[in-house]
């Protein structure tokens, strides 16, 4: 099964890991990762906009990619979009496989996707004011593990 | 549309241009906007589509034009 | 924080991770690894015995030097014994880290451990007849990465 | 006590047997049983501690060993 979503309001990752591991009964493994929004460094909210035409089309050609790279049961990619505050999960990835190795690589592979080469862009809010965040070298080193 | 830091360089997400070549449409653009649009590292997708040969974009009537800075997800 | 568990009944590992993640607001990322009792190959049922002086405490031990070798914020480990029907859940390893490589790597390396470097033996249950399960080269070998 | 698969071997998963070096508590078992328990991937642990120098143990009255054949987990 892949389930891919952009979510514009707050959400609990269990209401969604939950049924989508009953979804695949006897799978052997559930890999998953939840991103959330850093308190450190004074930072007061966060903001990620995307464009619409490309992004969610973006995000379900990487779940089918990592799905058939990594012989996946499913895979289940949600996205936050909007302002977010400190504590907030902005990501949750999820891969159902019968090999665990598998299971686990298809996450890291979609998390490096998401962070470099997807359409999002993100700013942080500090003492009031707005900061566009730029890719780090190290995103885009961790994507080319993948080539 | 502008995403990203470029709605700041631009003053606004969105903005009304006439139709004609892209080149036409970006010189009737405040210079320091057009120079941040030409960044080599800016896409540009066309009625949400990405467009490879950007010097070739002729806009017409209704066209929707995106520039897409480099994206910092997750 | 540190929470390391042996469970004798069924269990949904939302309801522990839920908890688990709040424990540490603000963290970066929690990455989470839930085993089930595979269906495949007519397995009917699975039962894990252990040793009990030493099971718990191996894993706190586990539990302690993934959560220092990996910088994190929290570790929680949570193993069935008992007998299992396929499907349900074995093992539940969180770790919450600011880092999401850090998270990642700790989960992996705390799995490769409870495979076989703890106190666990393992029998399966197919056509009414129960047959122990040894350890496979594939396990150590996932261990020996870790030296 | 026998766990894991040395439980079968034994036929239960505890037995009595009588205080003294281990080498004669295993003459007293039978010789299938003895062999399993020899096996050099057989850990032992003596109160629920692990032993080393199995050669050196001798079991007084009240003490609990445990023989831990290769594990299979999560």
């Amino acid at each position: 099964m892949i389930d891919v979503r952009l979510l514009t309001q707050p959400f609990n990752p269990g209401q969604f890991v939950g049924p989508f591991t009953h979804a695949h009964p006897g799978l052997g493994g559930v890999c998953t990762f939840v991103g959330e929004v850093r308190g450190e460094d004074g930072v007061e909210a966060l903001e990620l906009s995307h464009y619409a035409p490309l992004t969610l089309p973006g995000m379900e050609a990487l779940a089918a990619r990592a799905a058939s790279r990594f012989d996946l049961m499913g895979m289940m990619i949600l996205h936050r979009t909007g302002v977010m505050l400190p504590g907030e999960p902005i990501v949750c990835v999820s891969a159902a496989a019968s090999h665990r190795r598998a299971a686990f690589e298809a996450v890291d592979f979609a998390m490096d996707h998401l962070k470099s080469d997807s359409w999002f862009w993100k700013r942080e809010k500090r003492g009031g004011v707005w900061t566009w965040i730029e890719p780090r070298g190290q995103d885009h080193s961790d994507l080319a593990r993948w080539d | 549309m502008f995403l990203g830091r470029l709605a700041d360089v631009a003053g606004t997400p969105e903005r009304e241009v006439a139709a004609g070549p892209l080149a036409e449409v970006l010189a009737d653009l405040p210079a320091s906007l057009a120079i941040a649009l030409l960044d080599e590292r800016v896409r540009v997708a066309l009625n949400g589509e990405l467009v490879r040969a950007v010097e070739t974009i002729v806009l017409e009537q209704g066209d929707e034009l995106a520039f897409l800075p480099p994206v910092s997800g997750g």
